[in-house]
C-alpha cells in the first residue's frame, strides 16, 4: 500500500506563485508611479532654462506662495511678459514658445499637468512652510536642474512628518487633516 | 508469555480498534445525494449573503438598518454570537481534556471543528462592519510609511489580538490533533485524490513512540494554554462593551457572564450540530444519551449562571440608583424592546428548566429542541444588550427604534451558511470523531461490545 | 515494501500496548539500542512513556520560551507604541500597564502555542518526507507494532525469537 | 467697474476647490487664471458686501469667494438691521445660487414643449408684442407687470419701466402685512410699520407675531430681543420679560417666559382688555378682561396681571403677522396699536418716524382685482419677476385659471416654479448673489447689493432685460426715455446722491451700504427723538381719532367651516426655513428640522398628543384634513405645543414645481383655503376655516429629528428661576443641594481643570459658552455649520433612520411645570471637546484623539469606521457617513475648499472650526512666532451667525476671554456633567420664572424683583 507522505510539497508551489505574482505586480504599479511623477506638459516648459540658466526666482511666476496656501501658477500674462520679446533659439524651442502665443492669442489658460499633490485629506498649505523657512528646493528638489519637473519627494505623510519632527514643526495631526 | 486471556482480549481489542476505524472512516465515504442536496443550499445562501456584501460595500453601510444612536447592530450581535459559538467547542477539548472528563472523547472534534469555523464566521462580521473595510489593516500593528500604530487602549485592538490569537490556537490545536486521525485516513484511502490529499495532511504520521510522545505532551501544553485563552477572548468580547460608559454595558460582571454565556450557547450548538450528525452517520455507538446527559448537564448549568446574571444585572443597576442604567432595564423588560428580551428571557432562562428532568436530558428530540431555543435565545441576548442599550443612551433627543433589512439578513442567513459549508467540506473529508482517542478511551457501548467480545 | 524504506530490520505486530511495550523493553534488554527500537501505536496512550521508561519530551521549554516571549513582546509593542508617536486620548495618561496586560496575555498564548506546536513538528520529524522503515497502515488502526533496526542476520534473528516470544502475532523480515 | 471685469476676465476652472474635493490621487489639471485678477489670490478668500434677499428685511450679508465662487454667507456687522447676524435662510442662499434645477437659460413655449431660446431672439420677440399691445404711458394697458415686494432703485426702474411701456404694476407679496398697515392708519394715521424698539423694551408681549422666525424682520429682532431678555450671570442686572399669546406654541412663543394659549384669532382681545384695562376706553371698552377672557379662554386675572406688567414698564405689544391674518385682521392689529398707545409705548417703544419696508399695501386686493381682469380677458401679457402667485394664492381663487386666460405670459423667475409652469416665455434672472442692485430696509438705510460671483447659468439680470425692451418698444407718449446703458449703470446713477465719486462708491461696495439714518435703537431707555406722530396720537382719545376715524369691529372672527368633534380651527403658520415657499429648492433647509417639533423635508399636521390619543392616532399617522375649500393630506405630529381644538400645518411646502428637493415634498395647506380677505385690509386671511380630519390607514415614518420631548429630569437642559440667578450674579452663593454633590474629586468641573486639558505649554484650550436662556431655537447655527464644513444633506429617507449630519443640532425639551405650563428648553448640542472624551480610547487607530488645543480632533482619512467613538459618546454628537454624499452639480461649488469632503464610512463631528483656527494661528505668527489669537478674532460659523449670541466661541486659557468669563460665572454647568467627561462646552443656565405667576406656585421662590 502507497504512502503518499509528501504530498504536502505540492502545495509550496502555488504558494510561491501567489507571492511571485504580488511582488511583480507591486514593482510593475511602482514603475507606473514612476512615469506619472513625469508627466507631459502641453507645453514643454523647460525649468532648467528658465530657472538654471535665467535664474527667474521661483516667487516671479509662483507668486502667492508666500501669502497662500496655493503656490499660484502663473497666468499666461506672465509668460508673455518676456515672450513678446523672447521667440526661441532653437527651432523646438520656438515650436514650444509658439504653442505659448496660441494659448495667449485664445486667451485661454494652459492646462497644465499637476506634477504635486497630496491627497484631498491633507490640507497643505505653503505659507507658513515659506515663512519657517523651507526651501522651495526641499520639496520641489533642484528644478534649476530638471528639463521637465518631476517629482523627486515621496510626499508621503513619513515624509512630511519626519521633516516636521526635525524641524520642531507640530506633528498635530490636525494641523493637517481637517 | 502470553496467556489465553489476554490475548483473547488483545483480538477483542483489535477487532473494537478496526471497528472504530471503519466507523469513523465511512464518515468520509463519497458524497450522498443528501449531503450535496444540502451544500446546494448552503452555496446558494452563501451566494445571496456576498451579493449582499458587495452590495453594501459598494453603496455604504447605510443600506445596513442602522439607525443612529443605534450604531451596532446585527453584524455585532452576530460577531459576539458566533465568538460565543466557538467557545464551547474550545471548552470541551481543552478544558474537559485537562479536567480528563471522558465524556468529550465522542464529541470533542465536532465542537472543535465547531470552535474554528465559527471563529471564522465571527471573525468576518467585524470586517463587515466597518465602514471602510478596505482600510481594515490600519487595525494591524506593523511598521508603516505612515509611521502610525493602532491604539493599544481601545478594546477593539484587544479585540483584534483576542480573536486572532483564539482562531490561531484553536485551528492548531484542531489540526494537531486531527493528525495521527489523518494519517488513519490516508492508509485507508481508497482514491487518488484522498491518498493525496490526506498525504499531504498528515505530514507523514507514523504513530511512533517518540512522536506520541511529542504530541501528547504538545497537546497538553495547547490544552493548558487555550484553557486561558478561550476564558479570556469572551472575556475581552465583553469589554467591547463593559469598557464603554453606554448605560446597559458598562458593568463587571460582564467578563463572566459573557463567558458563561458563550460556553451555553456553544454546547446548545453542539447538541444542534451532533443530534443530525449522529443519526447520519450512525454514529449511535459512539455517541449515546450518556453523551447527551453530560451536555444536558452543562448546558442547565450555564443557563442558570446566565440566569443569576441577568438578575444580578437588574439588582445592580437598581442599587446604583443611577437614572440611565434604571431607565435602561427598565426600557427593557417593558420598552420597545420588550418582545426580544422577553425572547431571551424566555429561551435563555426558562425553557432550559425543563433540563432538570432527566427524561428530557436524554431524550434525542427534546434536546435538539432545547438546543434550538437556546440558540436563539442566546442571540436575542446579543441582540438586546447591543441594540437595546443603545437605543436609549443618555441624550433622550437621540433615542430611536433600529429595523435590520434586507442585506443584514442576507449576510446573517450567509454566515451561517458559510459556517455550514466548512462544517459539511469537514464531514465529508476530514474525520468526525477522534479516531486514536475513542480508540484509548472507549465509549460505554463499545466497552460494552469489547467485554462482549472477551468473553465470548 | 517501497524504495523508500533505506534500512533493514524487523518488525513484529502486536494487539496490545503492554505486550509491544513489553517486548520494547525486553529487546533492550537483549541489548539493542533504545534508537535502533520503534515502537507505532494507533492510540496517544500516555502510558508508552512510563512503559518504555522515556525522559520528558523536550516540548516544555519551547513552550516557556515561547511564552515568554510572546510576553515580553506585547509589552515593548505596547509601550514602544505609546511613545513612537504620543497621542493624548480620554485624558488618559500617556502609558498606561493596564492595557498592555492583555496584549501581553494573548501573545504569551499565541507564541506558546505556536512554539509548542513547532516543537511537535521538529522532535517527531514530521513534516516527513520518508515514511520510517517498518511502518504498517495497520498500525494506524488496530496493531501496535515493535521495529527493531538490525542489518545483520544475527541480529535479525535474535530480534525475531524476542518478538514472537513475547506475542506477536506476525514478525516480518523487512529486509526481503 | 473693476470688479465686473475681473468676473469676466477669471478663467477660473475650480483647480483650488477641485483639489481639495476631488478624493483622486494623480495627475489632475493645473488651471491658471488667464489675467490675473487684481485682488484675488488663490487660496485666500475675497469678501464682497452685499444684502441678503431671502426675505424682506433685507439684512448686510458678507459674501466670502474662494477663486471665484461663492462659499459662505456672513452677517454684515455694519448693517444696522441684523449687526452681523443671518438667520438660516441667509445662510442657505447660496444653494439658491447653486440650485441644479435652477433655469439654465432663455427658454420659450414651443407646442406645450419648453424649447432653449437666446436671449437676443426672446428680447426682439417680446419688444415686437409690447409695440403691439402698450397703451398710452401711464393709461395702464393691457400689459401687467407683477412684481413682487421690491424697494430701492429696483422699485423705481420697475414703475418706470410700466410708465414706458404703457403698463400697470402690481405688487403682490404673499406675506403683505396689509393688516398691520391699515390699522396703523387708522390709529396713528400712518399706514407704515413701525420700528418696533424690542431692545429697549422691559416688557414684550407678541400677539402672534412670530418675530424670532418670519416676521418682518426677524433676525434684527432676534439680536434685539436677546440683548432685551437674555440673561447670561456675567452682570446682575434683570433681564426683560416676553409674554407670547398665540394659539400655537410657535417657536418664538416658546421663548416667551409666558405663553398664553387662547383661542384661534382671539389673540387681540386679550390686548384689548389689557389696553381696557389700562384705561384705553372706547370700543376697548366693552371688552373688560372677564368677556375677553370668555371668549379667549383665558384666566382674567391673567389678562389683568399682564396689563398691570405692560403699564408698569416700559412695554411693547407686538401685533401678529400670518397667524393672526383672520377676517378680522385689522382689528387685530388695531388693538394692538391700541394697546400700545394705552400703555404709553408710541413713540417710546414704538417708532412712527422711522418705518421698516416688510408690507405691501393692496397687495391681496390687486391679486384678486388681476384675476378678475385677467378672466375677463383684459390682460394681454403678463410680466411675472420675484413673485410666485400660482403656489402662494389659494386654488379656489382661480389665479392659475385666469392666468391661462393671457395671451402671452413671462416669467423672469430664476427657476422653473408653479407660475413660470404657466408662462411662455421664460427669462430666468441672476439670483441676488450674482447681480447689482440695493435694498431699503428701513426709512434711511440703503443696503448694497453687488454680483459675487460670475453668473453661473445663461442668466440675465431682469432690470437688464427689461431696460433692453425699453429701448426697444421706444418711449411711450409722455414717458422718461429710456437710459442708456446697463442696469449696473442706472443703478450708479441712483445712487449719485449717496456717491457722488467713485471713492464713496468704493467706500459703499466695502461697507456694504449707508446707514445715516439707521435708528439702531438706543439702548438706554430714552424715547427716541422726534416720534411726534405717535405722540400725536397719544394725545387723541382712545381709539380711531388721531388716526383716520373709522369705528372697528372686534367681535372674534367666525370660522367657516364643518363644525363637530372631529373638526379644528385650522392654524397655517409660515415655517422659519421655508418662508412662504420660495426656499423650497434649498436641501439645508428643507432637512433643517423645524424648530418646535423637529419635522423636515414634508408638510406635517399638529395635534395635541391628548387630540391625537382620542382619534388613536400616532406619530405618522397620516390623515385627510377637509376644508369647505379643499382636502390635503398629512401626517400627524403630536406636539404639546398644539392646542387641544386646533390643527397646525406649516406654510411653505407642497411644491409641484421648482426643483428636485421641492416638488413632491409635502402639501401645500393653502388647498385649503378659501379667497377670503379681511375686509378692512383687504388682506388675505391666512387663518379662518375649520377643518374635518378623518384618517386614512396609511403611516410614514415620521420625519422628526427628536427622540423624546423630555429629557427626563437628566442634567441636560438645566434652568434657574430670575429671582435666583440676580442672586448668584450679585455674588450669591450656591445652595448646596444634596444630589448636586456627586462623585469625583473633578466635580464639579471648573474652568481651571477643562483648561488643564490642553498642552501646558501651549497658548490656548479652545472651550465654548452657550447660553440657553439667549438661543431661540432658531437653527441658524446649523445651516451656518452646514455651509461652513460641506455638511451633506441626506433626503427624508434617511432623515426617518436619524441619519442626518448636522453637526450642531438644537435638542428641545419640554418641561411641565406645576399648573400645566409648558415650559421650552433649546439645547444646541454639538461636539464637548470634552477634556476625557469617552470617544478617544475606544477608537482603534487613534483617529480621534485630544490635540494640544484641547481639541477632539477627528482625522477623517484614518477613520475606518467602527463607529464605536459613536457609541462611547454621551453626548450623540458624532455623525457617521453612511453613504457617498452626492452634491449635485453645481451645488458642489459651493464646498469650502478649505475642509476635506468626507467619505463614505467616515465618522464626522464638530471640529470647533479647526480650519479657521488653523487659518487664524497661520495668520497671526505674521505679527511673531509668539502672537496670541486675540480674543474675538476667532470665531466659529455658529457663533458667527448667531443672531441672539447664544454661543460664545474662545480660549479658555486666557482668563479674561468672553468665554472663560462666562463659563466661569455663576450660570455655567456642564451637560451630563457627573459623566466627568470635562467638557469644554459650558452651558449657562435658562433663566426663567420671570412672569410673577410663580408666586403661587408652592416649590418655586418668590420672583422677587418685579
Amino acid at each position: 500500500m502507497p504512502i503518499h507522505a509528501s504530498g504536502w510539497r505540492r502545495s509550496i508551489l502555488p504558494i510561491l506563485l501567489v507571492f511571485g505574482a504580488s511582488a511583480c505586480e507591486r514593482t510593475g504599479w511602482k514603475a507606473q508611479i514612476a512615469r506619472e511623477d513625469t508627466p507631459v506638459q502641453p507645453i514643454r516648459f523647460l525649468h532648467s532654462v528658465h530657472v538654471g540658466i535665467d535664474s527667474i526666482p521661483c516667487a516671479y511666476c509662483h507668486y502667492s506662495a508666500n501669502v497662500s496656501e496655493e503656490a499660484g501658477i502663473p497666468p499666461v500674462g506672465t509668460c508673455m511678459g518676456c515672450h513678446r520679446f523672447v521667440a526661441g533659439t532653437t527651432d523646438e524651442f520656438r515650436t514650444e514658445i509658439q504653442k505659448l502665443l496660441g494659448f495667449a492669442a485664445d486667451s485661454t489658460a494652459v492646462p497644465w499637468v499637476r506634477v504635486h499633490s497630496v491627497p484631498a485629506f491633507v490640507q497643505f498649505n505653503h505659507k507658513p512652510h515659506v515663512r519657517a523657512g523651507v526651501t522651495c528646493a526641499e520639496c520641489h528638489g533642484n528644478v534649476g536642474a530638471m528639463d521637465e519637473v518631476s517629482r523627486v519627494a515621496p510626499l508621503t505623510m513619513g515624509w512630511c512628518v519626519t521633516c516636521h519632527r526635525d524641524r520642531g514643526a507640530s506633528d498635530d495631526c490636525s494641523v493637517c487633516h481637517y | 508469555m502470553t496467556d489465553i486471556t489476554s490475548l483473547r482480549s488483545g483480538r477483542a481489542q483489535a477487532g473494537v480498534f478496526r471497528r472504530v476505524n471503519r466507523d469513523v472512516l465511512a464518515t468520509l465515504q463519497r458524497p450522498g445525494v443528501g449531503w450535496a442536496a444540502m451544500m446546494a443550499i448552503v452555496l446558494t445562501v452563501l451566494g445571496i449573503g456576498v451579493i449582499a456584501e458587495i452590495y453594501q460595500i459598494k453603496v455604504g453601510l447605510g443600506v445596513a438598518g442602522y439607525v443612529p444612536p443605534i450604531m451596532w447592530a446585527v453584524y455585532i450581535t452576530n460577531f459576539v454570537f458566533w465568538v460565543g459559538i466557538a467557545h464551547s467547542g474550545t471548552l470541551i477539548s481543552a478544558i474537559l481534556f485537562l479536567f480528563r472528563a471522558q465524556f468529550r472523547t465522542a464529541v470533542y472534534r465536532i465542537s472543535e471543528t465547531m470552535t474554528v469555523f465559527a471563529v471564522m464566521t465571527a471573525g468576518l462580521f467585524p470586517l463587515i462592519h466597518l465602514g471602510r473595510v478596505w482600510y481594515f489593516y490600519y487595525l494591524v500593528p506593523y511598521p508603516n510609511e505612515r509611521l502610525l500604530w493602532p491604539n493599544f487602549r481601545s478594546p477593539l485592538v484587544w479585540d483584534f489580538f483576542a480573536i486572532s490569537t483564539y482562531f490561531t490556537i484553536s485551528s492548531v490545536f484542531l489540526y494537531v490533533g486531527l493528525i495521527p486521525d489523518i494519517a488513519a485516513a490516508r492508509d485507508r484511502a481508497q482514491t487518488r485524490f484522498r491518498q493525496k490529499l490526506y498525504g499531504a495532511l498528515s505530514l507523514g504520521w507514523q504513530g511512533t513512540d517518540s512522536q506520541w510522545r511529542h504530541y501528547n505532551r504538545a497537546y497538553l501544553f495547547l490544552a493548558g494554554l487555550a484553557t486561558p485563552l478561550v476564558l479570556s477572548v469572551h472575556s475581552v468580547v465583553s469589554w467591547d462593551f463593559a469598557m464603554a460608559i453606554v448605560p446597559g454595558w458598562h458593568s463587571t460582571i460582564f467578563a463572566p457572564y459573557f463567558v458563561a454565556g458563550a460556553i451555553f450557547s456553544g454546547v446548545a450548538m453542539v447538541i444542534t450540530l451532533v443530534v443530525p450528525l449522529r443519526k447520519a452517520f450512525r454514529l449511535q455507538d459512539y455517541i449515546d444519551e450518556y453523551h447527551l446527559d453530560r451536555l444536558a448537564k452543562l448546558l442547565l448549568l450555564t443557563s442558570s449562571i446566565v440566569f443569576y446574571a441577568y438578575l444580578v444585572e437588574v439588582w445592580t443597576a437598581w442599587y446604583s440608583g443611577s437614572p440611565y442604567e434604571r431607565a435602561i432595564f427598565w426600557d427593557r423588560a417593558f420598552g420597545q424592546y420588550a418582545w426580544a428580551s422577553w425572547i431571551m428571557y424566555g429561551c435563555n432562562c426558562i425553557i432550559p428548566l425543563v433540563l432538570w428532568f432527566k427524561r428530557v436530558r436524554t431524550s434525542w428530540f427534546w434536546m435538539f429542541i432545547v438546543s434550538i431555543f437556546v440558540n436563539i435565545g442566546m442571540w436575542f441576548e446579543r441582540f438586546v444588550i447591543i441594540i437595546q442599550s443603545l437605543a436609549h443612551e443618555f441624550v433622550p433627543y437621540q433615542w430611536d427604534y433600529y429595523n435590520p433589512t434586507w442585506v443584514e439578513m442576507a449576510i446573517t442567513a450567509g454566515s451561517f451558511a458559510w459556517f455550514l459549508m466548512w462544517f459539511l467540506l469537514f464531514i465529508k473529508f476530514l474525520p468526525s470523531m477522534a479516531i486514536a482517542e475513542l480508540k484509548e478511551l472507549l465509549p460505554p457501548r463499545l466497552k460494552r461490545q469489547k467485554k462482549e467480545m472477551e468473553t465470548a | 515494501m517501497s524504495a523508500e524504506v533505506m534500512e533493514r530490520g524487523v518488525r513484529g505486530a502486536f494487539y496490545t500496548l503492554e505486550e509491544a511495550a513489553h517486548a520494547v523493553n525486553a529487546l533492550e534488554a537483549e541489548g539493542f539500542a533504545a534508537d535502533d527500537i520503534t515502537l507505532f501505536s494507533p492510540i496517544p496512550t500516555s502510558e508508552i512513556e512510563d512503559e518504555l521508561d522515556r525522559p520528558p519530551s523536550p516540548v516544555r521549554y519551547f513552550t516557556i520560551t515561547g511564552g515568554i516571549l510572546g510576553c515580553i513582546t506585547g509589552f515593548v509593542l505596547t509601550y514602544w507604541t505609546f511613545f513612537a508617536w504620543p497621542l493624548h486620548v480620554g485624558g488618559k495618561p500617556l502609558s498606561s500597564f493596564p492595557v498592555t496586560v492583555v496584549i501581553m496575555f494573548e501573545l504569551t498564548v499565541l507564541l506558546g502555542g505556536l512554539f509548542s506546536v513547532a516543537a511537535v513538528f521538529i522532535f517527531s520529524r514530521i513534516p516527513a518526507l520518508t515514511i520510517k522503515p517498518g511502518y504498517h497502515p495497520r498500525f494506524s488502526e488496530d496493531l501496535f507494532g515493535v521495529f527493531v533496526h538490525a542489518s545483520e542476520d544475527e541480529g535479525k534473528k535474535n530480534a525475531s525469537q524476542v518478538l514472537s516470544g513475547l506475542g506477536a502475532i506476525e514478525v516480518t523480515d523487512e529486509a526481503e | 467697474m473693476e470688479r465686473r471685469d475681473f468676473l469676466k476676465l477669471i478663467g477660473i476652472t475650480g483647480a483650488g476647490a477641485a483639489t481639495a474635493c476631488d478624493a483622486k490621487v494623480g495627475p489632475q489639471s493645473l488651471i491658471p487664471y488667464v489675467v490675473p485678477p487684481d485682488n484675488i489670490t488663490p487660496g485666500i478668500p475675497t469678501w464682497f458686501a452685499s444684502t441678503c434677499r431671502e426675505c424682506p428685511a433685507g439684512c448686510g450679508t458678507h459674501v466670502k469667494t474662494r477663486e471665484g465662487r461663492v462659499i459662505k454667507l456672513e452677517g454684515n456687522p455694519d448693517s444696522p438691521v441684523n449687526r452681523g447676524k443671518l438667520c438660516a435662510r441667509g445662510q442657505a442662499a447660496h444653494q439658491h445660487l447653486y440650485d441644479p434645477d435652477r433655469l439654465k437659460g432663455v427658454k420659450r413655449l414651443v407646442d406645450g414643449d419648453y424649447v432653449d431660446a437666446q436671449w437676443a431672439n426672446a428680447t426682439s420677440a417680446l419688444a415686437e408684442e409690447l409695440r403691439r399691445l402698450r397703451a398710452p404711458a401711464g393709461t395702464g394697458g393691457s400689459i401687467v407687470l407683477l412684481t413682487g415686494l421690491q424697494t430701492g432703485t429696483r422699485e423705481r426702474l420697475y414703475d418706470e419701466w410700466a410708465q414706458a411701456v404703457g403698463a400697470r404694476r402690481v405688487v403682490y407679496e404673499a406675506f403683505a402685512y396689509e393688516p398691520l398697515l391699515e390699522a396703523n392708519r387708522r390709529v396713528f394715521g400712518e399706514s407704515v410699520i413701525p420700528s418696533y424698539d424690542i431692545e429697549g423694551a422691559e416688557f414684550v408681549i407678541s400677539f402672534g407675531a412670530e418675530f424670532l422666525e418670519t416676521w418682518i424682520s426677524p433676525v434684527r429682532y432676534a439680536v434685539e430681543w436677546s440683548r432685551m431678555h437674555a440673561f447670561r450671570g456675567d452682570d446682575a442686572v434683570e433681564k426683560g420679560v416676553f409674554v407670547a399669546v398665540e394659539p400655537r406654541l410657535s417657536m418664538t412663543a416658546s421663548n416667551a417666559d409666558e405663553w398664553v394659549s387662547v383661542k384661534p384669532g382671539t389673540e387681540y382681545l386679550i390686548a384689548l382688555a389689557m389696553a381696557n384695562v389700562l384705561g384705553a376706553g372706547g370700543e376697548a371698552g366693552e371688552w373688560t378682561p372677564q368677556r375677553a377672557g370668555e371668549a379667549t379662554g383665558v384666566d382674567p386675572a391673567v389678562i389683568e396681571r399682564l396689563a398691570r406688567m405692560f403699564g408698569e414698564r416700559r412695554s411693547v405689544a407686538l401685533p401678529g403677522g400670518i397667524s393672526t391674518a383672520h377676517p378680522k385682521a385689522t382689528a387685530a392689529a388695531t388693538a394692538v396699536a391700541l394697546l400700545n398707545r394705552a400703555g404709553g409705548a408710541v413713540g417710546d417703544t414704538v417708532r412712527l418716524t422711522t418705518p421698516v419696508t416688510g408690507a405691501v399695501e393692496g397687495s391681496y386686493r390687486a391679486i384678486v382685482e388681476l384675476v378678475s381682469e385677467m378672466q375677463t380677458g383684459g390682460v394681454e401679457a403678463l410680466f411675472v419677476a420675484d413673485a410666485n402667485p400660482v403656489f402662494t394664492l389659494p386654488p379656489a381663487l382661480g389665479f392659475a385659471e385666469a392666468l391661462r386666460q393671457v395671451p402671452l405670459r413671462v416669467s423672469f423667475s430664476p427657476v422653473f416654479d408653479e407660475t413660470a409652469a404657466w408662462c411662455h416665455w421664460l427669462l430666468p434672472d441672476h439670483t441676488p448673489l450674482e447681480s447689482w442692485g440695493d435694498w431699503v430696509p428701513q426709512q434711511g438705510v440703503a443696503g448694497i447689493q453687488q454680483p459675487a460671483m460670475r453668473p453661473v447659468f445663461d442668466t440675465r439680470a431682469t432690470p437688464d432685460v427689461l431696460l433692453d425692451l425699453w429701448r426697444a418698444v421706444g418711449d411711450a407718449e409722455g414717458a422718461a426715455v429710456a437710459p442708456e446703458g446697463t442696469w449696473y449703470d442706472y443703478l450708479r446713477t441712483a445712487w449719485t446722491d449717496r456717491a457722488p465719486d467713485e471713492r464713496a462708491w468704493a467706500e459703499i461696495l466695502r461697507t456694504g451700504g449707508v446707514w445715516e439714518g439707521a435708528a439702531v435703537a438706543p439702548s438706554s431707555g430714552q424715547p427716541a427723538e422726534g416720534a411726534n406722530l405717535g405722540q400725536d396720537g397719544v394725545g387723541a382719545a382712545a381709539t380711531g381719532e388721531a388716526g383716520s376715524g373709522e369705528p372697528t369691529d372686534f367681535a372674534p372672527p367666525e370660522y367657516e367651516g364643518p363644525s363637530g368633534e372631529d373638526t379644528f380651527a385650522l392654524v397655517v403658520f409660515p415655517q422659519i426655513a421655508m418662508y412662504d415657499g420660495r426656499t423650497a429648492n434649498r436641501p439645508w433647509l428643507q432637512e433643517l428640522p423645524d424648530p418646535a417639533t423637529t419635522s423636515s423635508w414634508h408638510t406635517w399636521a399638529e395635534l395635541h398628543p391628548d387630540t391625537a390619543d382620542h382619534f388613536g392616532l400616532a406619530d405618522g399617522d397620516v390623515i385627510s384634513i377637509e376644508s369647505s375649500h379643499g382636502s390635503v393630506e398629512a401626517p400627524v405630529v403630536r406636539y404639546r405645543g398644539a392646542r387641544r381644538d386646533t390643527l397646525a400645518m406649516p406654510l411653505g411646502r407642497g411644491h409641484d414645481r421648482m426643483g428636485r428637493f421641492a416638488t413632491g415634498r409635502g402639501v401645500n395647506p393653502i388647498a385649503l383655503l378659501p379667497p377670503t380677505a379681511d375686509p378692512d385690509s383687504g388682506g388675505f386671511a391666512w387663518q379662518g376655516v375649520r377643518v374635518r380630519l378623518a384618517r386614512t390607514g396609511a403611516w410614514v415614518h415620521p420625519l422628526t429629528y427628536q427622540g423624546s420631548d423630555s429629557d427626563h429630569g437628566r442634567d441636560l437642559a438645566e434652568a434657574v428661576p430670575m429671582a435666583e440667578a440676580l442672586r448668584l450674579a450679585a455674588g450669591g452663593a450656591v445652595e448646596s443641594h444634596g444630589e448636586q454633590h456627586i462623585v469625583g474629586e473633578d466635580l464639579p468641573l471648573t474652568v481651571d481643570r477643562v483648561v488643564r486639558d490642553s498642552d501646558p505649554d501651549g497658548a490656548y484650550r479652545w472651550g465654548m459658552a452657550i447660553s440657553l436662556d439667549a438661543c431661540t431655537g432658531c437653527n441658524a447655527c446649523v445651516t451656518a455649520c452646514s455651509a461652513e464644513n460641506n455638511l451633506p444633506f441626506v433626503g427624508p429617507e434617511r432623515v426617518a433612520k436619524s441619519r442626518f449630519m448636522t453637526w450642531l443640532r438644537i435638542e428641545r425639551y419640554f418641561e411641565e411645570k406645576p399648573g400645566g405650563r409648558l415650559e421650552t428648553h433649546h439645547l444646541p448640542m454639538l461636539c464637548q471637546h470634552c477634556g476625557a472624551a469617552p470617544c478617544e480610547p475606544v477608537c482603534p487607530v487613534y483617529a480621534t484623539y485630544h490635540n494640544p488645543d484641547g481639541l477632539n480632533v477627528q482625522v477623517y482619512n484614518r477613520c475606518v469606521g467602527t463607529r464605536y467613538c459613536s457609541n462611547n459618546c454621551p453626548y450623540k454628537v458624532r455623525y457617521f457617513n453612511w453613504f457617498q454624499y452626492e452634491w449635485p452639480e453645481p451645488l458642489n461649488w459651493g464646498l469650502n475648499p478649505d475642509v476635506t469632503a468626507r467619505e463614505k464610512g467616515v465618522m464626522e463631528k464638530c471640529t470647533y472650526c479647526v480650519q479657521r483656527i488653523n487659518a487664524a494661528k497661520i495668520a497671526i505668527k505674521d505679527q511673531g512666532a509668539d502672537a496670541v489669537i486675540p480674543d474675538g478674532a476667532l470665531k466659529t460659523a455658529c457663533q458667527q451667525t448667531c443672531p441672539t449670541d447664544a454661543i460664545v466661541f474662545g480660549n479658555l486659557k486666557d482668563p479674561e476671554s468672553r468665554v472663560a468669563r462666562l463659563a466661569r460665572g455663576p450660570l455655567a454647568y456642564s451637560a451630563l456633567m457627573h459623566l466627568n467627561t470635562r467638557p469644554a462646552n459650558f452651558y449657562l443656565k435658562h433663566v426663567t420664572d420671570r412672569t410673577g405667576i410663580e408666586v403661587a406656585e408652592p416649590a418655586a421662590e418668590p420672583a422677587g424683583a418685579h
